[in-house]
């Protein structure tokens, strides 16, 4: 294994406990400043609602928690540290400048409700923000309230529920393809619609006959993901789009894959009603580990009387403030205004760019995922021909022969030094093998992961038994996620 | 690259979009701007932003102080820059922070589970109630009027578009759920009682209470917890089936509304039911333990349309944070700090007493109290304004009923003399009937 | 060996090249605004002096530099990773709240040259540490223009010479002891004075004797390390001081191990005359892989006339200044103030703990060295038994038997997952282990580092080639440096 | 722990210092403080230093833009809290990057080695001469006027020290270097001549015409570099056989002063004479390519009283900041931020010509010059000042043959809009006498 693998070693690694394991009595890492007001008798003030215990709290030093959770990242793989290719997560670079920004003073600690007579800095960020995502999206209004892309489903959904409502005549169900995100058929449910699949044909793309089939006034609306999840453009969206308004029905697109599109072609300007961004994807604010994202709704005119609480207006004195008279509103669908501190880095992200970079940046990540493809063509099975934009869908069909699955080239990927593409998804390609390298990744590092996925290829064909052992220069090899999952053990207690 | 491939121009590879809906032209977004002048930008809107200024403010979102090593750590690439962690072998680090989370949060809530983050604690409350309606197979919904008003407009975006009946259940004059109304309001229909403690007025609810005719009627109780501070000196929910948090005090910054951090925590036997993203213990083929996100049947990419919920994308990161700020606390510093804020606002609300009147003063409350006045909050915040301070929240918009009120809040952050000083400027304008001057400034700060 | 190694374990790690070997035309990291001012004409301008070409200069995108830095900064061991309990060098927890407040705006950016007027803030802050550091040594006066311990030693052998200057009769040499560091003698050599060696006594201490037969006229003065680098207090201190004066000599004191003093007992107190402080050992500000550092020199009212220039003063108005007019100053040691960063970063650390968390400090750093002297003691051959301050030094005369050197079991410590001891430093210990854990280690740290220490002492008994050919488990293993000094290769040159 | 040792209590551990000399009480220093109060501390501190201020102040400290992710590196822990990389195989971080910055300062001055870094700029220059006093085995040296006063200064405590004799070459009216008196001051025992250039004025010497008459009396040239941006566009002095250089501009923070970073480059036959680390490049027991701190018998630690310097501790940090800016900027980087700072020079030279007179105007000149005027410059410093500006350093403590004279610099950060406002304010008191409330305000900005 050692002379294949080219971009990754072993080195020593420092383990680590629960940090509950190194918590002892009398540590501390808090210091609070000396009280400037009387003391107060606590059991007095909260008779039967004081606190007496915090149980098991941890007590430890600064330096314990600074190496605690130092050690703890040094076992996590991360964009920082290479290409993470996962399909559909658009997994690009963080700018640290967003970062730096995200934390000036008054950004980071603005409250919620000061007066907005000394909220115009956020509110004009916010205003900016909106502004360029309608621009872009080529949709005529936007929330920014949803707090991730399911949120903005969700939000999406809600508005399409009203609309039809308005209209006099609500409707039942959602047709979704089967190559969907789970979000998709998830939200529908959520929003109390019943979800109708969707075929794709052979290309891997809606089967507009079977649409055309299935479409009828019980159809509230097609969620569509555009590029979908195969990587493919919709060819037919305009069809599509017909189709559905034809039947009184609307388009929502799922912008997951936006990265493909900005700066190229506007959903808007192709049919689309109503659609979500994911500012955790295409605009580059970090994933942290699962989060926070931002799913901001942009929309058409249509659904505008339907928007979330509050509205961002421009006041009768040019200052800026929100509209919360909004009587056909769907209402809020969380506290506040939405996760601002991601707009304030997806607004940071679009003017280091401007339009030439934003259009340069679509351009190299449907250049990068199709020299992906070439590379890789041959070596893994292509279920799909049909043109790639911004990520390619393999399959393990050619492995499976020798019993490895995806899910095992994946772990053996991680030995090679990268970070897996995402498996088992979409359900249309049984053990798909989805690939995004996004516009970040530089020629020298495809090269060495395209190099690296043929290395595992052979070592399939010589022998399987290293990928299906695989990783085997992680700090703990695979884990037992089925007992996990039998007697789930979800907190720590103290040994007894 | 372009060679490899085997074309000629990038543009090639657009060719399956349709001619006529390919853009021509530039985007009209700002121009490339260079790093300095984005910081520029973004340092010029902080400015315009009540940078400097002393607030009062709480009411969902509260200003406590966030030890420096939280963004040191939270900085660092390892963390902020990884997706969630599907490939347990090279996210143990994500994955044993969260499993540290769950427990911490069990440990403060006296829950059994806890998962691993909701988007905040408006949406927590309701995936919370909605869980209830799953596990109770009921449909209708009982909350309390003393609930933070947005979330309970947030209940009722979710709740209304899935037909679920809400009901709700004022206060009395101690500021406090009026259990006898609630009890009438609580039916066989009824899946779960909702109510937030301390409740919007900084108010201590009496749980057990309101915990015994929920239970009574086979309804479910959920408490919302706002100020997570609160849980260092305060008695958590525990006769709750269900509490659902914001934590963003715990080291969150205020960020103008988010991103917070809304978290579930239950029973056990419920968490079937529970939404979101749970981390569990488990071993590696040489049985050394291991982390690994468990119980995914719960969720979307397996369970689709019969999901307990379409979240996926959570607050991982911010739950770093709030994890961090738990530990640097921890055991002692928790009470500790809780102690400040409870005596900070004590003394603060003894001296509007002398010139104001300070509602439901009677029941025991935590770090928030109500000032009634003769004047118009809205006039008294526009006259501390030119102070560069922060007054507390009018309350006329969400409370006709109480008049003249504010809402007023006081952390460890605040200090006696601010104190001092924005009662003082309240007592002005005692008894005085706004003046036309300050009229014209009333739009402007109202809310 | 792995079932030993219970702190650290072995992890995939990233490769990575040299930054040139990135570096390919057209890719920037870098981005200027627009110009609003004329542009010019740069050959008409310079003529002669333009320059054309940057040579080899690297170009390559953001997200590679910021890969670059994140891999190799994975390949170094640190004092947030665990236990760095490098004798002599102090190597304690540097709180980030130090690293918060050094980049305060009006802090990081304050122009040396400002207007005093605008510069309060600063020289309050210079003022306050002077201060500290006067009462924490117990001496007089205080100049913080040194940028390092060895850059101190210098400015207080000039004033010592300035000194003796004055008197009208300069001296010759400086006396130190065989146990010094080394910039000791070197400094003495850099300010023109002659080196004489001073014998240790069997305790490890200077001998009163010897040192009363070689003090003469001749003898600017005496440099000592106190606690010295055996972690041995100077009992006879006050002795020595006298034999000095009496002969008109002064007495510098080493400050690099104040971090076993400050708080229980002050070295003006005890007849220092001069000594330098580090601000990046005893003070908390970091090491950074090698600096910056601060080398205050703290000295007595004699020196005062000496001190270099400016001299921080109070101007009639009562604000704060510097004054340069001081005809006996030894001159100016370096341009500007000083490492001021570090001041601030000192100052935090001092108002972080006062008066009590300082002595605590002490205290603690003194407990932990003698709980691994008590750990190790018989494991190891402690040449010196007298008792052990900050510090205690082994010799492996035991495990040399088998042929096991200091330096083997350095390297084998790696392996265990601990930064090594230091090596071969005091001379007078020949194959020297000198540990210094600071107060920053917990028990349990230290714990896991007495067995290791136990646990490769038994492997040098065992098998001592395991312990010979350590590191086994970073990603480089024992480098060549005969070689690397034999034909030097100091810089990166493209393959021709 | 005290069990472990066998002892009853810690001062037992203390028993060694004499009774007499032991501290009974507490230090007097500030007491202990929370984190939120230090940084109060600090912030209030920031706000009485210029916080906000525009300035002109340049003449060895530079306010140049810097890169976002510098502080981003560098506070990663495992650069910030590692020590010297004496262990190479767990240092492998640092060592690589120094190697690499190493690299950088060779290609932008031409010399074929460099330094770890040194101290700063001064100390870089008087260790620099010492060099040469070692190589040539010579003692005098001839020093230039226009080099930056106080890294003269520290030359001569250097020197003098050791008594090794300096003579001063004056500047000539284009501002740079009088090379008849410079030729006039070399003699045989001349070991080296220091010149800086771009000069303190921001002139740019004739390096190859001073190369040659030191080389022609077998004295070593010895070149001092303030203003590394200048490297950018400004040819480096090739000719010399040692270049003593401040990096600050390079990405380091003004810091009231430091930490900077200096560095050292020379001819590869001078190495051993060299003073500071090394890193040079090895391979492992496998032939792996890896790196050390290498020629370490040139240092104290081997060599003690024979060493090239006493020289440990060093400026790593910030030369790794250096580092990461030479990577950003890179090879068009570097070229594109000079022209800038050229420009900038270039169009606020030609403001100030119309309304005072511009020093050594007909010689090249970087990003820096001086402005004679009617008034004097602390007179005209103290008007900018109630504008938030802080104009240019006025000349008189350091060259009263230059009368009322300032030294102005402008950076890519010096907006255009500044420069016409400063020239404004300056041309106002054009002429005018200094007015007495005027002489007032002139202490106190007095430098
Ligand atoms: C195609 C698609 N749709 C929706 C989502 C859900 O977005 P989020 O995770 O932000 O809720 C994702 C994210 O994984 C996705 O890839
Ligand atoms: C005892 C002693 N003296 C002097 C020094 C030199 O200090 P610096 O490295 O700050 O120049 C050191 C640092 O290693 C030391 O340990």
């Amino acid at each position: 294994m050692k002379n294949r693998i080219r971009k990754a070693t072993l080195h020593v690694n420092q383990n680590e406990g629960l940090i509950f394991e190194k918590s002892s009595a009398g540590k501390a890492a808090w210091k609070l400043p000396p009280l400037d007001v009387p003391e107060v008798d606590t059991s007095n003030l909260l008779g039967s609602s004081e606190r007496n215990d915090l149980g098991n709290m941890p007590e430890v030093s600064e330096i314990e928690i600074i190496r605690h959770f130092t050690r703890l990242s040094t076992w996590n793989y991360a964009i920082d540290l290479g290409m993470y290719p996962l399909g559909s997560c658009t997994m690009k670079y963080n700018p640290r400048v967003n970062e730096a920004v995200a934390r000036v003073e008054g950004i980071a600690n603005g409250h919620p409700y000061q007066p907005e007579k000394i909220s115009q800095g956020a509110l004009h960020i916010f205003k900016t923000l909106s502004e360029c995502l309608i621009e872009i999206t080529g949709m005529d209004a936007i929330t920014m309230q949803p707090a991730a892309g399911a949120h903005g489903e969700m939000t999406g959904l809600l508005m399409v529920r009203a609309y039809h409502h308005a209209q006099g005549r609500p409707r039942k169900k959602i047709l979704i393809p089967d190559s969907a995100h789970g979000t998709n058929p998830a939200t529908a449910a959520m929003v109390d619609y019943a979800v109708e699949n969707l075929k794709s044909d052979s290309r891997g793309m809606v089967d507009v006959g079977a649409l055309e089939a299935q479409m009828n006034e019980d159809v509230a609306a097609l969620m569509l993901t555009n590029p979908n999840t195969l990587g493919v453009f919709e060819q037919d969206i305009h069809k599509i789009a017909d189709i559905l308004h034809a039947k009184g029905g609307l388009l929502y697109m799922d912008g997951a894959n936006m990265n493909a599109l900005v700066g190229k072609v506007r959903p808007g300007d192709f049919g689309v009603d109503v659609m979500h961004l994911n500012l955790h994807k295409t605009f580059s604010t970090p994933h942290g580990g699962g989060g926070p994202g931002s799913g901001p709704v942009a929309i058409k005119k249509i659904l505008e009387p339907f928007l979330p609480t509050p509205v961002l207006i421009t006041k009768a004195d040019g200052t800026l403030g929100f509209e919360y008279n909004r009587p056909q509103s769907v209402g809020r669908v969380r506290a506040f205004y939405g996760n601002f501190g991601m707009f304030v880095r997806a607004l940071a992200y679009i003017q280091a760019n401007g339009p030439d970079g934003l259009r340069q940046t679509t351009e190299d990540a449907v250049l990068n995922a199709n020299y992906i493809r070439k590379g890789l063509e041959g070596t893994y099975d292509l279920p799909y021909s049909t043109p790639t934009m911004h990520e390619v869908v393999f399959s393990d069909r050619l492995q499976a022969k020798k019993g490895v699955k995806t899910m095992d080239i994946a772990k053996r990927l991680i030995d090679y030094g990268f970070h897996p593409y995402t498996t088992a998804f979409p359900l249309i390609v049984p053990g798909a093998l989805m690939i995004e390298p996004t516009e970040s990744e530089s020629k020298e590092e495809m090269d060495l992961f395209i190099d690296a996925m043929k290395s595992i290829a052979e070592e399939v064909e010589e022998n399987p038994q290293t990928v299906l052992d695989a990783p085997h220069s992680t700090r703990v090899s695979r884990l037992d996620e089925t007992a996990a999952a039998r007697k789930p053990v979800l907190r720590w207690k103290p040994a007894v | 690259m372009l060679k490899a491939i085997g074309i000629g121009s990038v543009d090639e590879l657009f060719a399956p979009i349709p001619a006529e809906y390919r853009l021509s032209r530039d985007l009209k977004v700002p121009r490339q701007m260079a790093e300095s002048e984005i910081v520029d930008y973004f340092r010029q809107r902080s400015r315009e932003n009540g940078e400097g200024y002393t607030s009062f403010l709480g009411a969902g979102a509260y200003a406590h102080y966030r030890p420096v090593i939280i963004d040191s750590l939270i900085s660092r690439g390892e963390f902020l820059t990884a997706y969630t962690p599907y490939q347990a072998e090279i996210s143990q680090g994500t994955l044993q922070s969260i499993f540290e989370f769950q427990t911490m949060i069990c440990e403060l809530t006296g829950m059994e589970v806890a998962n691993a983050s909701m988007y905040d604690g408006s949406t927590a409350a309701a995936e919370a109630v909605m869980m209830a309606v799953r596990l109770t197979g009921r449909r209708s919904v009982v909350l309390a009027r003393s609930l933070h008003p947005e979330y309970r407009e947030v209940l009722a975006t979710y709740a209304t578009h899935q037909g679920m009946p809400l009901t709700v259940a004022g206060f009395g004059a101690n500021g406090r759920v009026n259990v006898e109304e609630l009890e009438k309001l609580i039916t066989a229909q009824t899946a779960a009682v909702l109510i937030q403690s301390p409740n919007f007025f900084g108010t201590i609810e009496d749980v057990s209470a309101i915990a015994e005719i929920a239970h009574k009627r086979g309804a479910m109780l959920v408490v919302s917890i706002a100020e997570a501070v609160s849980l260092g000196i305060v008695e958590p929910p525990r006769e709750a089936d269900v509490i659902a948090m914001e934590a963003q005090s715990f080291g969150v910054p205020l960020g103008f509304g988010g991103p917070y951090c809304g978290v579930i925590a239950t029973r056990e036997k419920y968490v079937r039911q529970m939404p979101g993203r749970l981390v569990g213990q488990t071993v590696d083929k040489q049985g050394k333990r291991g982390f690994v996100l468990t119980l995914a049947t719960r969720e979307q990419h397996i369970r689709r349309e019969k999901a307990t919920s379409n979240i996926c994308t959570n607050q991982a990161l911010v739950a770093l944070m709030v994890n961090i700020f738990m530990t640097v606390y921890g055991k002692v510093g928790l009470k500790e700090l809780a102690k400040q804020n409870l005596a900070k606002t004590a003394y603060a609300a003894g001296q509007f007493a002398k010139h104001g009147k300070v509602l439901f003063a009677a029941s025991p409350r935590f770090n928030e109290f109500v000032v009634q006045t003769s004047e118009d909050p809205r006039v008294i915040n526009s006259r501390l304004l030119e102070h560069k301070t922060v007054g507390g929240l009018p309350l006329k918009k969400f409370y006709p009923e109480l008049g003249n009120a504010a809402l007023w809040c006081c952390t460890e952050l605040t200090t006696r003399s601010a104190i001092d000083t924005a009662v003082g400027l309240v007592a002005e304008g005692r008894g005085s009937a706004s003046s036309v001057k300050e009229e014209a400034g009333v739009e402007e700060v109202a809310r």
